[in-house]
């Protein structure tokens, strides 16, 4: 069994090889063409790691958390109050919306179609988010979805399941954990997690 | 039926992935880079994105990870249309291949970088300036339509024959994309939120006060 | 949705196969034989095998070959019910797998031979001698219907919500199967020939005039 | 890249070998057990090789080319017509029913639920028949099927299909084909192939 293993993995890292030197290729190519420039990668993905990601997201819930104005007028208009928190919007975040689980409704969202995601609250989509057998089954099964990513809901929480499909990009604001009374917003956006922005995640203070 | 238009609901897939990083590979983050280049310029849009996925053959589908299927329809899209062709593209994949650690070419256009940073920080606006008379209004009831299978579609496969309740009208039409072959929704339209029960969509399931919100096309609504 | 409820009209699966042999390996007629012997004894019938292949994950449906899927649902069916047990099963399979030419034991009961014989000569007559009111005729408009996904159905996916026309009306009430769950056809019911217009159920295909005859269950089926 | 199918082969002859294991450990605890007899296994196989095979149902479609009279009593109750000829039927084919293709009709036969074959004309379905993509295909896209199977019907010929899911196993009497006039209904028989009783093949004259 274990040289079948072997004989597995030494595959799938050969594709890996194939598909790093296609991406090579690829680039190559656009350089030569003059379709990109030499930093535009190396820009991008630094894109996502400094100016759009999950720390948005977090900064966004941490302040609606202890602001209860803020958080109605996230709730109004979404692309209008991060902007307060000089959150710029952008590509997959033109029209976001956010809702909000309490104790008695707690929020889903996927994208069935493809993988629509806010990206400037949240950065690019986990694997998780993208994969064919979660999208296939969180809209019919969320319950024992839930279970798999360890989240565990009291029976009686009606679920809302937000499915994009056309325009709108959807983000949850989690349920704050008891025990963080008086905290400050950094350490509070500290405690939550991607997962917990669109539903596959609870929030719970350390 | 297309299964990929047909996801949600689809039984007995086994369990999900919980894989919490965005990319599991470091060539994944060149290949997302050299993509959001192609959208920042113009090359391509997300529907063309989504067409490549919805004509693939559904277990290969299933099969490979996503950026490997995104790699797929990348270099297709490109080679359909001529922007670069399969002849050079396996030559040089084989040149990395050999030599992994061989150098990208110093060439290159400097003006994309910006052009593609501000175009992440705009996005497209996909409303229209048209005039918008929406059908529905809000408290409606409304059936979802079955039209036939379409290269493209935004319809949601299990949402089909479904009666529903129009929970928002959005102020604006929306166009969804003129450049892909779709079943009725390239052009600009109103757009709802419509809210199902999921009892009534999986009447086998047990029952609860589920419900489940989507936005649709006008053009896939009927008065119920 | 359980796509094997729905494989016919699945769109981009690729070249079918024209392999002709019934059997493609030796150990397939060993299984195929055992198999029969559990037909003409009672053990199962096709409705146990056919809940077994609905069931399973839809991508293994896809992968295994056609004995292989076989194999796995006696082996499991089998062990559910008692029969055999699984660890046993596992032992036996490591000691011919290590001695392939070892052979069976020599013990069995002689009479089965000619019981499973005797069986395949007579089949099952799906026939109920009760009465048959069936609510159709020949020549009448039927919508077919589209019930909660079931652990079995005879209802063919393409078909749900489709129209036809009543092609043929059977004369005797049928009666699938009661010792699997299905979704209604588990009491003595009329069946129907129904005809359908492939242009209708496809028609985003080129026109023809092609059509498609299938018999329905009455539970299955409403005025149009 | 011969290494790698080397590999994958071998894996495969692995696999075949478990199969062929478990199924012997399968009859063997049948014989244990006293479900089965010692020769069960062998009088199956033999039952299809000799007693119900499609040299039953070549038999029945060139009496029904040479006799228009059986030929209408064939499509009228192909049971009690095929027993005229002696052949018994049984399993999966308590209710058979055939019927006839024309140079205007042509008559498919398939099942997309399971694999419903008509044995007692037919024996056992071939493996193309139970193959998910051809189930798949063959209701939607007949005429690109056929192509794959090199049968090439006229662009105006009406095709019927003919997708069994209750009680009804469904056979084809294929068109006789030209230029074999005066045959013998045993020179005829040897004409017609498993795939053309069933709208997969058409009958030439060799």
């Amino acid at each position: 069994m274990s040289n079948k293993d072997d004989g597995h993995h030494h595959h799938l890292r050969e594709q890996e090889s194939y598909y790093a030197a296609r991406t090579k290729a690829l680039e190559s190519l656009f350089r030569e063409k003059n379709l990109i420039g030499q930093d535009t990668v190396d820009r991008v993905i630094g894109f996502f790691e400094t100016e759009m990601g999950p720390f948005n997201g977090a900064k966004v819930v941490a302040k609606a958390w202890v602001d209860p104005d803020f958080k109605a007028r996230l709730l109004e208009d979404c692309n209008a109050a991060i902007a307060e928190l000089g959150i710029r919007d952008g590509i997959e975040g033109e029209n976001l919306m956010a809702v909000e689980a309490t104790k008695s409704v707690h929020h889903i969202v996927t994208c069935t179609l493809c993988s629509c995601w806010p990206w400037p609250l949240l950065g690019l989509p986990p694997y998780w988010f993208k994969d064919p057998a979660f999208r296939a089954r969180i809209v019919r099964e969320p319950r024992e979805v839930l279970q798999e990513f360890d989240v565990k809901l009291d029976p009686s929480t009606k679920i809302e399941i937000w499915d994009s499909s056309a325009q709108v990009r959807f983000f949850v604001v989690p349920v704050r954990p008891e025990g963080t009374e008086g905290w400050s917003e950094e350490k509070l956006a500290d405690l939550i997690s991607t997962e917990a922005m669109q539903g596959l995640g609870l929030v719970h203070a350390n | 039926m297309k299964l990929q238009q047909y996801l949600g609901g689809l039984e007995n897939v086994g369990p999900v992935s919980t894989e919490k990083r965005v990319f599991v590979e470091e060539w994944e983050k060149q290949l997302f880079g050299v993509h959001m280049c192609m959208m920042g310029t113009g090359i391509w849009a997300w529907p063309h994105l989504r067409v490549k996925a919805e004509g693939m053959n559904p277990l290969d589908y299933f099969k490979y990870r996503y950026y490997i299927k995104w790699l797929g329809g990348m270099c297709a899209f490109l080679i359909e249309r001529n922007y670069i062709n399969e002849e050079e593209l396996d030559e040089l994949t084989d040149y990395y291949l050999e030599n992994p650690d061989a150098p990208l070419p110093e060439k290159g256009n400097p003006k994309v970088t910006q052009a593609v940073v501000d175009y992440m920080y705009t996005g497209d606006d996909p409303y229209r300036d048209v005039a918008n008379n929406p059908v529905f209004k809000i408290g409606q009831r409304v059936r979802v339509l079955d039209p036939p299978s379409a290269v493209h579609t935004r319809l949601i496969g299990y949402l089909r024959n479904q009666v529903g309740v129009i929970d928002e009208v959005y102020p604006k039409a929306v166009l969804y994309s003129d450049s892909v072959p779709t079943d009725s929704i390239s052009v600009p339209q109103p757009i709802y939120r419509v809210k199902f029960m999921t009892r009534e969509i999986w009447p086998e399931r047990p029952d609860t006060s589920d419900s489940l919100f989507s936005e649709v096309f006008e053009s896939y609504l009927e008065a119920a």
